[in-house]
């Protein structure tokens, strides 16, 4: 039986008369966008929290926007992400009083989704590296705890928190990785693999899994070309879009030269019995003239053609 | 653009989306692009966040140093100076904690004054002529002003006047299509509740068609308050009530406004288009207009070929010569 | 079980001569296809190397043989190959010819041969149908007087014969600039044609943008459709301007005088004019077994063109196809 | 100010986004003012065109004559050259086949006559088949070669135009021997280089050494860039080398592009150094490939003529 809990994150970029926008440019876009992702197959929505309000806006509510998901053979919303990339005096996850006002936009977040049943609120730890450094054990352990009291929130609303480590994070190594899941409850705190970021920053992302896998509640399949051996991830003033040697960072799966290897990944993955879902993400696809439509094509005939062989 | 008017143009057009418009090679061919099309100054666009580098001034500061580090960017590009820079205080904004702020809320004023402290500092420190600033929010989110409102408002654009004036910097509010300030009676309160030697008005030729409000006839009457334009088309008026529409930025301005309308702005010259382009630049050459006309499109279509398309009205419909 | 099968057609993503020549691009291309759900792929035929599809001469130029295309779609999850668009006015660079009409009793020998060439690929393909263009523009050539159609149903008639020697059918194609278009003149030329010949190749949007509704074609002549291409029509040319001259640029790409952005687009854009349900259950009610082809012409994002087709087909066609 | 000594030309290749896709200017008369005006804003002074456009401007400007009106009323001075773009095959069209002379000569008596009604500078072409078509590349078929292009020459040179040779990377004379054996069979008076800076550069020739030992037979120039030199099998890959090349996907890029590997301000220098007086033409050929853009290539190229190569020589 192939993997059928596949979900897709919602990065998109559609073509509109005042340019190429996220498809929240307007009801008609997200509509299209929707069934496009309904041809291939799609049956979970991840998507950023900032969306959340726009979605209620075109849809009535966000449970509305679910149900039109749901018409479009969708099962459901499965995750919803939320970031602090960029540190500033109200806002830095390594800065703990700043704490009390992260935990509130998080509860806020949480809220707006209560009553659907979503699994992931998916975090970046940390902000970007260079906001952080040096990065010591004692930065690491603030954040542990304010993952710990965000998770414990979550929770009581039927969802896990999971963090998303960025090959620019502050925790970024597996020696980082390692102490940062150490600070936190194994039971509050979860883990969320990006198959491309962790490649980027030398981490095994396989690797990664087999030994959180206890943790492990998603996956973002995305590919890169590219290790970072420039020292990007500490560059100011933006190593994801302005590293002066690469630029672009991320490919959907099956492109040539991709670094990960998907189908060890997913042999790990049916042979543990983990049973949640698995993303696919590309980000910024557009770059060098591609096309997120064209992508999520070639990322999902992957999964059918190339990845559905692995897990039968 | 060698005028007995000062033209420059709008870098936001380029910057369409959050994740676009970011690296420096990128911004340099749009500044190479502006240069080959005649112009040598530019308005700055309003952002948020380490990918808007070319919007909130401490970002652009870790992106350039300082200021003149900033300037000598744009000069690789040809382009020697800043016009003005866009703001709008009522923009929830990642360095702001994305506090929702008001300029018709008083409680709200000293911290809308201190926000805006970074943008007085960056005009002056890179020689901008005009902060232009959004002075009030969305009609649909908020009543008509009274008069009482429109004092509330001036009051606070007084101040920041007074502090941009302080260091040279002139402070133009910029009139929009969906903004709470609508008619021209309530805009001419919010100008009669400024004091002139400080605020000035921000024209926007393709705004004010939109709000119903024609911009040659305004002009003509209210020249001493005009202080910096925006001159751009657009090709559709508001029939009367879609700026109320919940939600306008998107159900009127990128949603058709339930009248399939596509795109709302358009570069000088378009087909169709509602502003008489020729009669305001007449109009601001009869009086010896002073400040700065920054060309815009907005959004829609190749940013370099609206600039080229925009060049060519210019020297060929205004008769501007080139260099 | 339904005889009806799913394809799209390859010519959207190809806008301008020099694009779309690379084999990484017709790779993304037929995955995108594979992956929205079809089973098979509408080649264009097309001249010079910059078609690597485009004829079997390109296709063993670029792929050593047919069954190394076969290899290629199929390792693209494309499993076949439903057909060849041929116009006979296209010149041909492998042969060193100028334009071909089907009117020009000195042109059907080339114009067979060409079919024949081209239905001896599609035998080894998986296809089973040639779609020609059945006859030039009406504004280019002489009014179909019944001579001209006797010429035209002889041309066809030799045509059909000869590819299915190949055991691959002739399907004329009617587009809204076609000279067929008007009067009874496509009723008349199927008349003298012989059914087992020559069939016909329904196209929704050309016949839709020339005013005539698919279901009529559908009603009266559903016997003898051997094709079909699934496109919407977004505009209908109702003053009649495919009477021009050029009216292939005039009137096709630049959209007439009232300036018609596009004329065509995947099944089910908005604004689309074509009732799709409708068309599927009177094919079946024909008894119509064969491709469906989706087709969207030129398309501004042929990816997002080939999902919202896909989606259609997957969510509302195919169930009633498979009777549900 | 004193007299311009240059002056910039633009080459027509051009592809905007359409509301059904991707078109180019010809596509309506909407288009081509847009292309004219772009064009004309970024300060080109005229444009170069292709033959294989004479059925459109006879079509949609009524020849080439309206065409050059409508070229006029935009502000551009006019039309300085036109690149005639043969099928080439050994068939019927092939320079260094004999057999084949009469047919192209043919070709530019009518050509020509369609031109004449207006006054070109050059009518470029390139003057070999592809590369794998001709090869080995022989002395013997250079000089058959330039035999007829001699002949064409006289042809053209009776309506006044110059007929000058644009060597592909592709083509069967792209190396520097062939290229430097080529213009000695050739008649000065007759037959002309047309310098491609990217093109020289893909073929491993330096565009700057070559003009500078051509300097008197050179009549033009395509000024556009290249990131990558062709290796291997590149200059003679079946079926195409120019789009379909396993190495490099897009070959050209606007002048001034970063990793450009042609030397614009050594070629300037040459210009200024030989005293060239007239048209240098800029081209990008398909700019828009991997996400590129032409309005912008157009600008970006535009601003780099100006801002460095005049700082040179103007």
């Amino acid at each position: 039986m192939a993997w059928s809990k596949w979900s897709y994150m919602d990065h998109w970029v559609t073509e509109t008369p005042q340019g190429p926008q996220p498809p929240s440019f307007n009801r008609a876009h997200m509509d299209r966008y929707v069934k496009q992702l309904s041809a291939l197959g799609f049956r979970g929505f991840d998507t950023f929290f900032f969306y959340l309000p726009m979605l209620a806006g075109m849809y009535g509510s966000v449970p509305a926007f679910e149900r039109f998901l749901q018409d479009n053979g969708f099962d459901k919303i499965t995750g919803i992400f939320s970031a602090y990339p960029y540190a500033t005096r109200y806002t830095a996850p390594h800065v703990r009083e700043t704490h009390d006002r992260i935990f509130a936009d998080c509860e806020a977040t949480v809220r707006a989704v209560d009553g659907l049943s979503v699994e992931n609120f998916i975090v970046m730890p940390s902000t970007t590296y260079f906001q952080v450094e040096p990065v010591t054990e004692e930065k690491i352990k603030v954040m542990a705890d304010l993952w710990n009291r965000v998770g414990r929130m979550t929770l009581e609303h039927g969802m896990k928190t999971t963090c998303h480590f960025e090959f620019w994070g502050a925790i970024r190594t597996r020696e980082q990785l390692d102490l940062f899941f150490s600070h936190t409850d194994p039971e509050l705190v979860f883990f969320f693999c990006d198959t491309a970021q962790h490649t980027i920053a030398g981490v095994d992302p396989v690797q990664m899994f087999r030994d959180y896998r206890d943790r492990c509640t998603g996956f973002h399949f995305k590919d890169t070309h590219t290790v970072d051996e420039h020292e990007a991830y500490r560059t100011p003033p933006d190593p994801e879009l302005m590293a002066p040697e690469v630029t672009r960072w991320f490919y959907e799966m099956g492109t040539d030269g991709g670094l990960v290897d998907f189908p060890a990944l997913m042999r790990e993955i049916v042979a543990s019995g983990y049973d949640g879902w698995l993303t696919v993400e590309h980000d910024k696809a557009e770059l060098g003239g591609g096309s997120y439509a064209e992508a999520t094509c070639v990322a999902k005939w992957y999964i059918d053609n190339v990845l559905a062989e692995v897990s039968r | 653009m060698k005028d007995t008017l000062r033209w420059a143009y709008a870098l936001n057009q380029w910057n369409f989306r959050l994740d676009v418009f970011v690296r420096h090679s990128d911004q340099l061919r749009a500044l190479k692009t502006l240069s080959a099309c005649g112009f040598d100054h530019v308005e700055l666009p309003a952002g948020t966040g380490r990918w808007d580098n070319l919007a909130r001034p401490e970002v652009i500061l870790l992106n350039h140093g300082d200021h003149a580090g900033f300037l000598d960017f744009l000069r690789r590009g040809s382009v020697r100076g800043v016009s003005s820079v866009y703001w709008d205080p009522g923009q929830p904004v990642e360095e702001e904690g994305w506090a929702f702020r008001s300029t018709a809320n008083r409680h709200d004023h000293d911290a809308i004054v201190e926000s805006a402290k970074p943008f007085v500092e960056f005009c002056a420190g890179v020689g901008a002529e005009q902060l232009v600033v959004r002075p009030v929010g969305s009609a649909w989110m908020s009543p008509p002003p009274d008069a009482h409102g429109l004092r509330t408002v001036g009051e606070l654009w007084n101040r920041v006047g007074e502090l941009a004036a302080a260091v040279g910097v002139g402070l133009a509010l910029h009139y929009d299509c969906l903004g709470a300030v609508h008619t021209e009676a309530e805009l001419v309160g919010l100008l009669e509740a400024t004091d002139p030697a400080l605020v000035g008005l921000a024209l926007d030729t393709a705004e004010f068609t939109i709000g119903g409000i024609d911009p040659v006839a305004f002009y003509q009457r209210h020249a001493g308050r005009v202080t910096h334009v925006h001159l751009k088309d657009t090709r559709y008026a508001d029939t009367g009530q879609e700026y109320r529409m919940p939600g306008a930025e998107t159900t009127m301005l990128r949603g058709g406004a339930g009248r399939r309308i596509e795109r709302w702005f358009f570069e000088l010259g378009t087909e169709g288009g509602l502003v008489d382009v020729k009669a305001f630049v007449a109009a601001l050459r009869s009086r010896a207009y002073p400040g700065w006309v920054v060309v815009e499109s907005d959004h829609g279509g190749n940013p370099a070929e609206l600039a080229m398309l925009n060049s060519w009205y210019l020297q060929y419909e205004l008769s501007v010569a080139k260099s | 079980m339904t005889g009806i099968r799913w394809g799209y057609a390859i010519n959207q993503w190809k806008p301008q001569f020099d694009d779309f020549v690379r084999r990484e691009q017709h790779e993304r291309a037929l995955k995108t296809i594979s992956i929205a759900g079809f089973e098979g792929v509408e080649l264009t035929a097309g001249t010079g190397r910059w078609e690597p599809l485009g004829n079997p001469q390109q296709l063993a130029a670029n792929f050593g043989s047919f069954a190394g295309f076969r290899e290629f779609l199929a390792g693209c999850g494309v499993p076949a190959v439903s057909s060849f668009h041929y116009d006979p006015q296209q010149r041909s660079m492998e042969h060193l010819t100028g334009p071909l009409s089907p009117l020009a009793e000195a042109d059907v020998p080339a114009v067979v041969a060409r079919a024949v060439w081209f239905a001896e690929a599609l035998t080894q393909l998986g296809g089973s149908v040639l779609v020609v263009r059945a006859a030039p523009s009406a504004g280019d050539d002489e009014p179909l007087d019944d001579a001209a159609l006797h010429r035209l149903a002889a041309c066809w008639q030799t045509v059909g014969r000869a590819t299915l020697e190949h055991g691959v059918r002739t399907a004329l194609h009617v587009d809204f600039l076609s000279a067929l278009r008007s009067g009874d003149a496509l009723d008349r030329l199927l008349e003298r044609t012989e059914p087992d010949l020559v069939g016909l190749a329904l196209d929704t949007g050309e016949l839709t943008v020339a005013g005539i509704d698919p279901l009529s074609i559908v009603e009266r002549h559903g016997d003898r459709i051997r094709y079909v291409r699934f496109k919407d029509a977004l505009a209908v040319d109702e003053a009649e301007e495919y009477r021009q001259p050029h009216a292939e640029y005039a009137v096709r790409q630049r959209g007439g005088t009232r300036e018609i952005p596009r004329w065509f687009g995947e099944p089910g854009i908005d604004g689309g004019l074509v009732d799709f349900p409708a068309v599927t259950r009177a094919l079946l009610a024909a008894r119509y077994s064969g491709w469906i082809v989706f087709a969207s012409d030129p398309s501004p994002h042929p990816a997002a063109s080939a999902l919202l087709g896909g989606y259609v087909m997957q969510r509302e066609l195919r169930p009633i196809a498979n009777g549900r | 100010m004193s007299e311009r000594r240059i002056k910039w030309s633009y080459m027509d290749h051009w592809r905007s986004n359409g509301p059904a896709g991707p078109v180019d200017q010809w596509h309506s008369h909407r288009t081509m003012s847009a292309f004219l005006k772009q064009i004309k804003a970024v300060g080109f002074d005229a444009i170069d065109t292709f033959d294989f456009r004479l059925w459109q401007m006879y079509g949609d400007y009524g020849g080439p004559a309206g065409y050059q009106q409508m070229v006029q009323d935009h502000g551009l001075e006019r039309i300085v050259n036109t690149f005639h773009a043969a099928d080439y095959d050994l068939r019927d069209y092939a320079p260094h086949v004999p057999e084949t002379h009469e047919r192209i000569l043919e070709d530019f008596r009518v050509t020509m006559g369609h031109w004449s009604v207006i006054q070109l500078d050059n009518i470029i072409v390139m003057p070999a088949t592809l590369y794998y078509d001709m090869e080995p590349v022989t002395a013997d078929k250079l000089k058959i070669t330039a035999e007829l292009w001699n002949q064409v020459g006289e042809i053209t040179a009776g309506y006044g135009v110059r007929l000058t040779c644009h060597h592909e990377f592709f083509c069967g004379i792209q190396s520097e021997p062939d290229i430097d054996t080529f213009y000695a069979y050739t008649d000065p008076r007759y037959v002309s280089l047309f310098v491609d800076t990217a093109q020289h550069c893909i073929a491993s020739v330096d565009p700057v050494a070559l003009y500078r030992r051509h300097a008197h037979r050179v009549s033009g120039f395509h000024f556009k860039d290249t990131r990558d030199v062709a290796t291997g099998d590149d200059h003679r890959h079946r079926p195409d080398s120019e789009i379909m090349a396993p190495t490099t996907g897009k070959w050209f890029y606007e002048m001034g592009t970063p990793h450009g590997l042609v030397d614009f301000e050594a070629m300037m220098t040459a210009v200024r150094d030989n005293e060239y007086r007239g048209w240098i033409s800029v081209e990008h050929d398909k700019a828009n490939k991997d996400g590129g853009d032409f309005s912008e290539a157009t600008a970006v190229a535009r601003w780099y003529a100006a801002n460095v190569l005049e700082e040179i020589y103007r």
